[in-house]
């Protein structure tokens, strides 16, 4: 095992370093989405030639890219260990996180170049990185927070670890924006909420220490929200933290029905209902 | 000119929560932050947050006080006993504010929140959301933003602050998709703007933790505090240090050698693999050095024996890191682990309500100094700095802007914001336009190998000389770099550039802080002084900024209740 | 958004698609599949339209077929549009479209049953 | 101090952007949206065709058996085909909408798929004779 912690990527990243399976070639190229709508007419695609290291990430790549070719390259990083959602790309025709994506494994999978685009459907504000606004403003348009209602206990509200569990998958999310990303109802409608915003009141609906149940429904439950979701799964393929919003969905429409023929009041009560 | 109340730099855990409290004391706040809040480095804590709830069965009779004579211990003795009571004090309160607040904490059968053992703690006190605490509490105070329409500047870095006769006017800042220079005002800025790991190699941290917000508050003359001590975690990933959470220990896991010895009965025969973090790192270390450790440098973190159920409730994200770096699946087979920088004791001199020496400039968290970690932090500790602090520190300087602050209003602002934008300006455009023959990435590189071997685990006279020379070096050879993109617009090169010379000098506190300190104490550990020396080096280190390197101060400890003992688990 | 809109028209969606199982199953069974391609003229077809069952049958398929078809092609619009007004004015149209197909269809099936 | 750049501009075709997960759900998806668009305008269409009855008995008759050539015979076949994939998907969606099967969208797909193959088999025997008459 050896680890060639001198000038390479991992330096600059991730630190380098990891486990080798089997012989690799000493060369991987790198192919990658250019694009600055300020400057360039069209994108195009550039080829890098990255020299091999042990335990090397797609992320450690573009920063070897950045530190030791091209230092116009521009792309997001944060955590560099799958927990902040902030490098989601779409890597040899797969969603992933540039971050947690290893090298290797694409090469295990059989393929001898990596691709790197930005999130597709997205406005690319310059090569990699793409404008999430709309992505955001969905999420924060579902008002994403507790909203609780009774008078606060002096200290927690209980919750069964059995209920705890059922939210678990929907707060495990790390607003990466992949799914929205892939689904095809928000290619084309830029009205509509998207897989993550509606996922995310399911995590509040399904939450037993939320009160505004109804509330919620109420301002999801609508032309360009969960009717407007076809069960495509794009979104649940797309997650990297394998969270499955289409259950999620399907749970808010039922839910709605419900609702609707219990009379519920609180469906009508718009964004005002959920302030306390 | 952009204006704001309070303006709050660092969308992490301390930002936001001093964001809130400003904002809820009837501030007008904006935070900027050159990530999206969300993917601050909060987001990656793991195993949990502190506060004596008594919830475990095991830790029945824990109180705040007993979590702060932990605390202290933990620290050497060289926290402030007082702001640790008042740490440990709020911890509870906290903590169910976070609850009340909607995060999504582990649960105990009875559906209290659940707590789990941690390295030198007494009882089980850790309040934890399986292994990703972190992200549930960054998560809840992100959306607690939300619902109080804070303003944020998402993807802005401040590259300086503005500071005349004493008194703090804001902050110039860079518009990363645009690259342009912005000054902004403010009453009062408080900065969360994270640690420095990312000086070191070998670090645990995220990539953007390059400690800027310390060194932007250096350069504009705030002293620092404490910056030689450096936490090193116990068990970070071989080869790209993702850390691997004290939790897992917490949760019963062993550390073995080539040999398959639990080799921990040697240093800590009480607390085993719970002893605290500076000697279990020193520990792992010694056990490599002398040949006991894997090729390459390593030992075992062994999970093995919890049996897959635990690992998959407990520590799933922990299972998915270790697969996918190294191929280990700690359900059956042992993580390759080695020691990693973690943490910044030190930080910006301030006290536990936040303030600085400058009037109007507040700092909490990780950049902070209060000092709460002495020495060495417990695991656990930090999240919880950040919350309680966050917190104090977005009270004050609410209450300043409402009091004095706001009398001084205006006052020469104008002119010392324009000022400061002048000079930040010239310095901005040098570093786009800078065309020297050195590469700043070997810079960088140059500075975190040297960090880790010069100013590392173990430390001697010699190595740190070298360390501090280096750092000099890099110092000289700065105004030499050349960088490779001359583009405005969304520029990484230049963006991390920039935050260079900042980490040259927050460096060289460190360096010399580490020489000056002729003593072991927590996580400083000198080969050639083993011992603490109460006499001599009770003591915290502010380093002030000259033209030739920091200058040197010490200031003594506060001590309540607990004097100083021998320090054994 | 706005309080549950359309759970009503996308509940009747699923509605009328189990009917359409049931009657659209039957409808092309007896037509293609059950022997020989049933001759589809005046007299057959009248024959059949005579029996209420058929009636119901073929009311109730034109019906079920319209509103989930035409419902189904409103939806598929919304995906394309945003807006509000693009989307009333889809919904109008479409419901123009589904009135005048019932009313001409049932008029069209008169013939049949008169015969 | 620029190091020699390995980088050169090619097309945006030169990249691999094919799908390594086939897309099932997508792929379900669109084919219900097509048949189902096919079958509300084949369904307009229809209403079209029987409405030629107004002109009388004797009219319906004779666009009846203008209608018996093997071109619509096929479009009739493709077209129950159609109805047969959109009915059993939609059948696969409406199991979704009450929370059935969600995790198991795959299986339940190709079981759909494999049933309406298996019904255009049937549709190609029975129509066999319509398209090659004689
Ligand atoms: C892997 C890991 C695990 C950990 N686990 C635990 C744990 O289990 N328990 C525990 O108590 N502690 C833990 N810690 C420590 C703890 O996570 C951190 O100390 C704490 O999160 C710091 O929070 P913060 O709010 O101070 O800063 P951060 O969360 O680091 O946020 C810094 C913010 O400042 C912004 N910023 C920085 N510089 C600038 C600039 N120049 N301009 C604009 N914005 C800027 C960043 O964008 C970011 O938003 C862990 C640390 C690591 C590395
Ligand atoms: C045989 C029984 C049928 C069943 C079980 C059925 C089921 C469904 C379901 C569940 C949907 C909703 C899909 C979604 O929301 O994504 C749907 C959509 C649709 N259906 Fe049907 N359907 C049937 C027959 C028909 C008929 C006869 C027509 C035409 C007249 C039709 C036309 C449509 C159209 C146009 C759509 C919209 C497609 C889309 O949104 O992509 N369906 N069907
Ligand atoms: S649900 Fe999954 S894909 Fe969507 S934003 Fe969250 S983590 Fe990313
Ligand atoms: S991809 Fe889109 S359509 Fe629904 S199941 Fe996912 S949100
Ligand atoms: S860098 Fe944080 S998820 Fe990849």
């Amino acid at each position: 095992m050896t680890i060639d912690r001198g000038k390479t990527a991992g330096n600059a990243g991730g630190n380098g370093g990891g486990q080798v399976a089997a012989k690799r070639p000493d060369k991987v190229t790198l192919k990658v989405y250019r694009f600055d709508p300020d400057l360039d007419k069209e994108a195009r695609i550039e080829v890098y030639d990255i020299p091999w290291t042990d335990g090397m990430t797609v992320l450690d790549t573009l920063f070897w890219v950045l530190e030791r070719v091209d230092g116009t390259l521009a792309f997001r990083f944060s955590c560099r260990e799958g927990i902040c959602g902030a490098c989601a790309l779409f890597i040899n025709g797969s969603y992933r996180l540039a971050c947690e994506t290893q090298v290797a494994r694409l090469l295990d999978e059989g393929r001898t170049e990596i691709h790197v685009m930005p999130l597709p459907h997205l406005p690319v504000i310059k090569d990699l990185v793409v404008d999430m606004a709309r992505f955001w403003a969905n999420y924060e348009s579902i008002a994403p927070w507790i909203v609780a209602r009774s008078k606060a206990p002096e200290k927690e509200r209980l919750q069964s670890p059995k209920d705890r569990k059922r939210i678990d998958e929907y707060v495990g999310c790390i607003l990466c924006g992949s799914c929205f990303s892939a689904c095809p109802a928000s290619w084309t409608d830029k009205d509509y909420l998207g897989p993550n915003a509606m996922m995310k009141t399911w995590r509040w609906v399904d939450d037993t220490r939320d009160a505004a149940k109804d509330e919620r429904l109420g301002l999801v439950a609508g032309e360009n929200g969960a009717w407007r979701c076809h069960t495509v799964f794009n979104c649940v393929e797309a997650c990297p933290k394998k969270v499955n919003q289409a259950a999620a969905i399907q749970g808010l429409k039922r839910k709605t029905v419900s609702a609707m023929l219990r009379g519920a009041k609180g469906l009508k009560q718009g964004r005002k209902g959920l302030e306390e | 000119m952009i204006f704001h109340e309070v303006l709050v730099v660092g969308g992490g855990l301390a930002g936001l929560r001093a964001a809130i409290e400003a904002h809820d004391l009837g501030s007008e706040v904006a935070v900027l932050s050159r990530v999206h809040p969300v993917r601050s480095h909060s987001v990656a804590a793991q195993g949990g947050i502190n506060a004596a709830l008594a919830n475990h069965p095991a830790s029945q009779d824990d109180t705040p006080e007993k979590h702060a004579f932990d605390t202290i211990k933990g620290s050497d003795y060289l926290a402030d006993q007082d702001a640790v009571e008042l740490l440990t004090s709020e911890a509870p309160t906290r903590i169910f504010e976070m609850e009340h607040w909607g995060c999504p904490f582990s649960r105990l059968d009875d559906g209290r929140i659940a707590q789990r053992p941690f390295g030198g703690a007494g009882y089980p006190r850790t309040c934890y959301a399986a292994d990703k605490t972190g992200h549930a509490l960054l998560h809840t105070m992100y959306e607690q933003t939300l619902r109080r329409g804070i303003k944020v500047y998402e993807e802005w870095q401040v590259v300086s602050l503005s500071v005349a006769d004493g008194r703090c006017h804001g902050v110039v800042a860079l518009d990363l998709r645009t690259g342009r220079l912005e000054a902004i005002g403010a009453r009062a800025v408080i900065f969360g703007t994270g640690g420095g790991g990312r000086i070191y190699g070998h670090s645990t941290n995220n990539i953007t933790n390059t400690g800027s917000g310390i060194a932007i508050a250096y350069m504009a003359g705030v002293p620092l505090k404490d910056m030689e001590f450096i936490q090193f975690h116990p068990t970070s990933l071989f080869g790209n240090n993702v850390l691997m959470t004290e939790g897992a220990r917490g949760e019963g896991g062993y550390l073995r050698n080539r040999l398959g010895e639990r080799f921990m009965e040697k240093y800590a025969p009480k607390a085993m693999e719970l002893a605290p973090r500076d000697i279990t790192a020193r520990a792992i270390q010694t056990e490599i050095n002398e040949g006991r450790g894997f090729p390459g440098g390593y030992v075992h973190l062994d999970l093995t024996h919890l049996g897959a159920a635990k690992i998959l409730e407990r520590l799933p994200a922990i299972r998915d890191i270790a697969i996918n770096f190294t191929g280990a699946d700690p359900i059956t087979d042992p993580i390759p682990i080695q020691p990693g920088q973690h943490y910044f004791m030190g930080g910006i001199d301030t006290n536990a309500d936040g303030a600085s020496l400058v009037a109007g400039f507040y700092a909490a968290g990780e950049c902070a100094c209060v000092s709460v970690h002495g020495a060495n932090r417990l695991g656990g500790n930090s999240l919880l700095e950040t919350i309680v602090f966050g917190r104090l520190a977005g009270r004050h300087a609410g209450g300043y802007v409402k009091g004095q602050g706001g009398e001084a209003a205006g006052k020469g602002a104008e002119k010392a914001l324009a000022k400061t934008m002048t000079e930040t300006e010239k310095r901005v455009t040098w570093v786009l336009e800078a065309a020297g023959p050195e590469d700043p990435a070997d810079l960088r590189d140059e500075l975190r190998e040297s960090m880790f071997a010069n100013v590392g685990i173990f430390r001697e006279e010699k190595a740190l000389a070298v360390g501090l020379d280096k750092v000099r070096e890099l110092r000289a050879r700065y105004p030499k770099i050349g960088i490779r993109n001359r583009g405005r617009k969304y520029n990484l090169d230049w963006a991390r550039n920039l935050e260079l010379e900042g980490q040259i000098l927050v460096a060289e506190t460190i360096a010399a802080g580490a020489l000056a300190r002729k003593e072991s104490r927590g996580s400083h550990f000198r080969r050639d002084y083993m011992d603490r020396d109460d006499a001599s080096f009770l003591r915290h280190t502010v380093a002030h900024l000259t033209k030739d390197g920091p200058r040197l101060e010490y200031r003594p400890v506060t001590i309540t209740k607990w004097p100083p003992q021998a320090r054994t688990y | 958004m706005n309080g549950a809109k359309g759970v009503w028209g996308w509940l009747l969606q699923r509605v009328t698609a189990v009917g359409l199982i049931l009657a659209l199953g039957l409808h092309l069974w007896i037509l293609h599949f059950a022997g020989e391609h049933a001759a589809l003229t005046m007299a057959g077809v009248t024959i059949r339209l005579k029996s209420l069952a058929y009636m119901v049958l073929d009311f109730s398929l034109l019906g079920f077929a319209l509103y989930h078809g035409l419902y189904g092609l409103r939806s598929v619009l919304f995906d394309y549009v945003s807006g509000l007004r693009a989307e009333r004015a889809i919904t109008a149209a479409v419901v123009v479209v589904g009135l005048v197909a019932f009313g001409y269809g049932v008029y069209a099936l008169v013939p049949f049953i008169t015969g | 101090m620029y190091r020699p750049v390995a980088s050169r501009a090619v097309r945006y075709a030169d990249l691999d952007l094919f799908p390594t997960k086939i897309r099932t759900g997508f792929y379900a998806w669109l084919l219900h949206r097509v048949t189902g668009l096919a079958i509300i305008f084949y369904l307009l269409l229809h209403i079209v065709v029987i409405s030629t009855v107004l002109g009388g008995g004797g009219n319906f008759d004779a666009v009846m058996a203008w209608l018996k050539r093997p071109f619509f015979a096929v479009g009739e076949m493709l077209l129950v085909t159609a109805v047969i994939y959109h009915g059993l998907n939609g059948l696969r969606v409406i199991l979704f909408d009450l929370g059935i099967g969600i995790k198991r969208q795959k299986a339940l797909f190709w079981g759909a798929f494999v049933l309406a193959a298996a019904g255009f088999g049937f549709a190609l025997r029975v129509f066999w004779p319509l398209i090659f008459p004689g």
